[in-house]
């Protein structure tokens, strides 16, 4: 890890000169703006110069986080983040990564295809007993997942479990081993141009606005706040380019072109999904929004799956750097 | 039967026993300019060149010849486990439902993985012999053979001639038309090999085999066989084919008193001291001509 | 002049040879086979105390052993084991028994030989990774998928090392069988497959630890219990310990199959002293 | 009478031996060899092109061919394999050398192969996807992990089969370099190496294998390139066809490998025909 | 050196050549009651009993004995790579800095990844002997076993007989204090064993080595010994020594025409038949007990 260290002599003259930033990204939809940031120079601007490293879940950036390996890392709030932080890898999480509310719903509850279409599953209730993928256990999904089925008058115990990666739901579809998915874009309208399942309902009907993923810093990097200010800085930027290109929530207006190319092009989505898609939602300050956090986290506790004495989330929510930087940027125009 | 066109003229005649049956004798087996070359780094070496052959039903056929010459190669061949290069041979079915021909091979060739038993009963297993006779066949070549008290031993619990042995019993055993031997006897002490040359004409006299033997001691030859070819060295030719003008039974040590006998061993002797001479020159100016050729 | 009464060192360059129980040190083998493991365990313990290793990663042995004991009184350990257990057994049969027949046959022939070698020596490296979401597809998201899984782990180096072992058989023994009118049946029962045993046997180790791997990466999608899950959930959710009594489990069990293999391949080859 | 001027069947039972480049039939072995694959190739096409088959997840590979032209083209392709290749090259070495040295030692001396067998046996049935992370804990998340990950890989096959190819050996070689005096070091290098060889040679491929087998989970993980990567990503984006390049692809290097092991057999065993 | 307890006054008296060096004679290697028992499926089957000599440096002994009756475990043993059950035995080490011993194996022992030459040249690599050194030994002994011409060959491009040809090519070459022959020239016909005792003479005679040597053949016991120990089968136990009253140079031919060879050779034979009689009877016994338990 670089970023602590290196930036000493720099942070001190005022600047993040010459600092270089270690970054965990899965290569989703999701880090949008960092490969728009990256692209556009806004992390050279500040100084910085950014390497990516990929990673297949954020579950995986924890122990790169803890050990110094990473400086940033990004991805959903999940139990094993909450437990790591108990167990000293200590992490800040800093900012917003992903939101979904009613107008981005880019993890939709997805059902399949003949179940809709033969009338089995027709509301919520209807999952009473089938088989749902999400991702992992005690995830943000998962919370999401539980939201709506109490919506409908179901626990979470009330249909099965199936615990597979987003990437894996549409071969799972198709060979009808699971019954209904909360998935993620572009997953998600893949799946609706397979024809093996349709979107059935939103969680946020039930769940209202969610913090579905956050940017983290590590302990270290927090410490030296000159650069993590750097950093957001040009984070930032790029959220702002990000969502400052939607058209009614989406990708798929002329303006929206420089970030399609962009995305596109780090990804590997083919252009005509990427401006199809759902995409997620960033708040142009960053700002977390920490009742969904701690809804996520009692959800967790309720889980039973929290180790130890339960932690007050807001020591190691760290919104500092964030609204520096957005005091910095100014108001977004929109 | 294909015609076989050795020169027959150009054999002796044959000995006075088998002389009266030389009409109603049938030819067994025929070898007809058979030749084998190997291959290796580019270069061809010729082991036998232009062999023809003629052993009749019933023949204890011996073959002699300097060690490298292609003895083994030539029975390897008779057997169908090597190709000739050039030529070919062909071998009379047997009337009866035995097996062709059963190898004794030379050196180690016993299965590491069966009990001196099972090695024994190896044939007899592969053609399905009820349990029954394979347990009285087996029982007693290996009573023939010393070899009872180890039936249940494994072959790297056995001494070298023990070993021998077994591939003896096996091929015993089998009760073939042909029986290959390839130097059957050579890690035997005298004694065990006496009792076994004993069984080996007590079987070949009662069922009538063919039987092709090959062997280093002229005595061996002489006292065992009709036959007797005499191969030359590098490349393996037929030298000569010595027919053993002694009745049957043969009384062995009435025999080696005979002058006759002392004839035959010196003469035989005598031819193979001289391919021995020979090879060795030959061997000689070919290590010359490769210490010359890598200047 | 030398008394050689009793040679020494005789057993370090004949390894084949009956050597006794007690090397020349006099310590047993058995000793040996579980000092080191706990030696190395003790190393890493006092490592931790001495803040030499990461705790947060590498925990004390002694706390991944008291999640253990949490883990089996709630007999939770079990349950994953017995799962994954259950998935080797079946994975192992349907991966063993084509593997051993398409090894003979592949060393006995060659135009089988020919034909087969590139699919298996280009089936092989395909990363099972990338193959779990095509066989969910055909095997769906039930136990299936994970035997099969674990088939192909066992299968690849079983039938590599037959057919390497096959052709290793010297020539001879292949010459006798021929001679003495075998039929294919039995030159593949009496020469082939005793004659390559000791690489069958290698393959057969390499194998199931191969199927073990395989069965975690395959656990870690679609299902509910096993080691495999256990593992990756215990990930998931930053429960280092449990990973830990996971791994540990499985080393475990990897140990126990070859001591036990070596059981078998003393059974199956008595003519090995 | 039967007329065998040219026996037949010789080879089907008799490997070892020399034979034709050329079987029965009249089929080289090098049609056989490119003929399997491009028969079940042809055999998949038509099956897509019939509908026997979901296009969807097993795309025809006329389809599979034409996104290669495309990578291959764009230069893409060729940046996947040659991270691939050079992580490959490194782990590779890195898991052959101690595996030989250690291979060796644990065929030789029996206290050795005790002391270590369980270490052995314990820790290569341990998920690498579980410990992958470890790894990258150590090693960095740089090109050091995804070596390591290959070294691995590498390392288990290897040292296993060499430990029984040495044990293999027939004792009286032993016997013999003792008695000539041998040093140890002569006695690993004049006969415990060449006498284990062949089962080196497939412990090597296998190793290999398995090395492309891990680096593909590797590169899912810190990397940015490499044919682990490609795939995986691949399908994170349902771009089936890329996919199947990747897998395509590493199956072909396989393939290479195990033909080039074979050359490299030959060269290291000139005794064997 | 340790005491020796075997009853030399037991011994025959030496033969003639030897009695004038009695006195100087020293002992080269001793065997101290040595037992050995091989275990297997919790059996124990004693191979050698209580075996006990005296060989004195220099001298050519030879050990002759019924097939499996632990000569080539006694030979394995004092060469290091057996250890015996009980008792012990002595080697005075060299003077020289030769090797010890060198053995020629019973059955095939040459590395099948050296070509011929390779291995000829085993035992000298071994011990970082010059290579021009090499050049010279091995080309010798190659020359001398008529294996020049195949120095680059390997083993499975031999004959049987080329094979152990090989094997004794790389005993000369390694020119040690102690030869130990195991039925070296079993494989090999009339007129290369006769080269080779040639050679294996002059070597013994140039430089002193004691042999031990391990045959089946009464003839070449006699012909190359200066002592010969008879012993007795399964298990192995010392029947007799047998002291060859023949003065140095032998004429070979002209040996076999006196009347005493004919006595040794008459005599050692009978001892020999008198043993396997016996071990048959034993084996028979053995076979009737066990078909008795099996009962
Ligand atoms: N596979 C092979 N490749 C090359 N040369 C071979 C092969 N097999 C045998 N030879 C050569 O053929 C010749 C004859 O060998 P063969 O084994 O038939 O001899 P032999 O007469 O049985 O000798 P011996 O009495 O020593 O057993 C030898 O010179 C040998 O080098
Ligand atoms: N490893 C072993 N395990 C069990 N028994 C053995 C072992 N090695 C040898 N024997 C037995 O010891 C006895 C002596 O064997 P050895 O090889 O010394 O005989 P030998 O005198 O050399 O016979 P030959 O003349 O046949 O070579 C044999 O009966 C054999 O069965
Ligand atoms: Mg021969
Ligand atoms: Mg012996």
């Amino acid at each position: 890890g670089s970023g602590g260290g290196d930036s000493a002599g720099a942070s001190a003259e005022g600047t993040c000169e010459g600092t270089s930033v270690n970054v965990g990204v899965v290569t989703s939809a999701s880090d949008a703006p960092m490969f728009i940031a990256d692209s556009k120079g806004y992390f050279k601007e500040e100084g910085l110069e950014v390497n990516f490293q990929s990673f297949d879940s954020a579950a995986k950036m924890i122990a790169p986080l803890g050990s110094g390996d990473l400086d940033v890392g990004g991805g959903a709030p999940s139990a094993g983040f909450y437990n790591a932080v108990a167990r000293d890898v200590s992490l800040k999480i800093v900012a917003d990564k992903g939101t979904m509310n009613e107008e981005h719903t880019y993890m939709p509850m997805m059902v399949r295809t003949d179940l809709v279409e033969d009338g089995k599953v027709s509301s919520l209730e209807d999952l009473k007993g089938l088989a749902i993928a999400e991702p992992a256990q005690a995830t943000a999904t998962a919370s999401s997942l539980s939201s709506m089925l109490e919506s409908a008058g179901l626990g979470y115990d009330d249909v099965e479990h199936s615990y597979l990666g987003f990437g894996e739901h549409l071969a799972a579809f198709a060979n009808g081993g699971i019954d209904a998915s909360l998935t993620t874009e572009p997953n998600a309208t893949l799946m609706e141009e397979e024809g093996v399942a349709v979107r059935f309902a939103s969680p946020s009907e039930s769940y209202g606005s969610q913090q579905l993923a956050v940017i983290l810093y590590s302990a270290a990097f927090a410490e030296n706040t000159e650069v993590g200010n750097c950093f957001m800085k040009g984070y930032l930027k790029g959220v702002r380019d990000y969502v400052g290109a939607f058209e009614d929530g989406r990708l798929d207006s002329g303006k929206a072109d420089a970030v399609v190319d962009i995305v596109t092009e780090a990804t590997g989505i083919k252009p005509d999904l990427y401006r199809q898609i759902v995409p997620n939602y960033i708040d142009p300050d960053g700002k977390l929004d920490q009742a969904s956090l701690q809804k996520d986290y009692d959800f967790f506790i309720g889980q039973g799956v929290i180790e130890g004495e339960p932690i007050e989330l807001s020591s190691i929510i760290d919104t500092s750097f964030a609204e520096t930087a957005a005091a910095e940027l100014g108001e977004f125009a929109g | 039967m294909t015609t076989v066109k050795a020169d027959r003229a150009h054999l002796n005649s044959r000995g006075a026993q088998n002389e009266s049956s030389t009409m109603t004798s049938e030819v067994k087996i025929s070898v007809d300019h058979l030749t084998k070359q190997f291959d290796s780094k580019g270069k061809t070496f010729t082991a036998l060149d232009d062999i023809n052959i003629t052993i009749d039903k019933g023949q204890f056929f011996v073959i002699v010849g300097p060690s490298g010459c292609g003895k083994t190669t030539l029975l390897r061949i008779l057997a169908g486990l090597e190709k000739p290069t050039s030529g070919s041979f062909s071998i009379k079915e047997a009337a009866s439902n035995r097996p062709e021909n059963s190898m004794v091979f030379q050196g180690d060739s016993i299965f590491p993985w069966m009990t001196v038993w099972e090695n024994a009963a190896y044939g007899l297993n592969m053609r399905n012999v009820p349990k029954s006779e394979i347990k009285d066949t087996v029982g007693h070549y290996l009573s023939k053979t010393g070899l009872t008290a180890f039936a249940d031993a494994y072959p790297h619990q056995l001494s070298g001639g023990m070993r021998q042995r077994v591939s003896i019993a096996r091929a015993f055993s089998n009760d073939p038309d042909i029986l290959l031997m390839d130097e059957p006897f050579s890690a035997l002490d005298e004694q065990n090999k006496t009792l076994l040359h004993e069984e080996l004409l007590r079987i070949w006299d009662e069922t009538r085999k063919t039987v092709l033997f090959i062997t280093h001691s002229v005595d061996e030859a002489v006292t065992l066989g009709d036959r007797i070819m005499i191969m030359t060295s590098q490349p393996g030719r037929v030298k000569a084919f010595v027919d053993v003008p002694f009745e049957r039974p043969r009384d062995v040590l009435e025999l080696r008193h005979r002058p006759e006998y002392g004839e035959v061993v010196y003469d035989i002797w005598q031819q193979l001291k001289q391919e021995v001479n020979d090879s060795a020159e030959k061997a000689k100016e070919r290590a010359v001509s490769k210490a010359a050729r890598s200047h | 002049m030398t008394q050689t009464s009793a040679p020494l060192a005789a057993q370090v360059v004949n390894p084949a040879r009956r050597s006794p129980k007690k090397n020349k040190f006099g310590v047993s083998d058995r000793v040996l086979a579980i000092g080191t493991p706990v030696v190395l365990l003790l190393i890493w313990e006092a490592f931790v105390h001495l803040g030499a290793i990461d705790a947060r990663f590498f925990p004390a042995p002694s706390s991944i052993f008291m999640r253990m004991g949490e883990l089996i009184a709630s007999g939770e350990l079990w349950m994953h084991m017995w799962a994954s257990i259950q998935r080797l057994f079946y994975g192992f049969w349907l991966g063993l028994v084509p593997a051993i027949v398409l090894g003979v046959l592949m060393g006995l022939s060659r135009p089988i030989r020919s034909a087969l070698s590139p699919l298996v020596s280009g089936t092989y490296p395909i990363p099972k990774s990338a193959l779990l979401p095509l066989i969910l597809l055909i095997f769906g998201l039930g136990e299936m998928s994970k035997v099969v899984m674990v088939a192909i782990g066992v299968f690849y180096p079983v039938v590599m090392n037959t057919m390497s072992g096959v052709v290793q058989v010297a020539p001879i023994y292949y010459d006798v069988s021929k001679n003495y009118g075998a039929s294919k049946w039995k030159v593949f029962k009496t020469v082939a497959i005793p004659g390559a045993m000791p690489s069958i046997m290698t393959g057969i180790e390499l194998g199931a630890g191969l199927g073990l791997i395989l069965i975690a990466i395959a656990e870690m999608m679609g299902a509910q219990e096993g080691l495999g899950f256990m593992i990756w959930n215990a990930w998931q959710l930053f429960s280092v310990e449990t990973m830990y009594v996971g791994i540990f489990v499985i080393a475990v069990m990897g140990y126990i199959i070859a001591l036990f293999l070596a059981e078998v391949a003393k059974w199956v080859m008595p003519w090995k002293r």
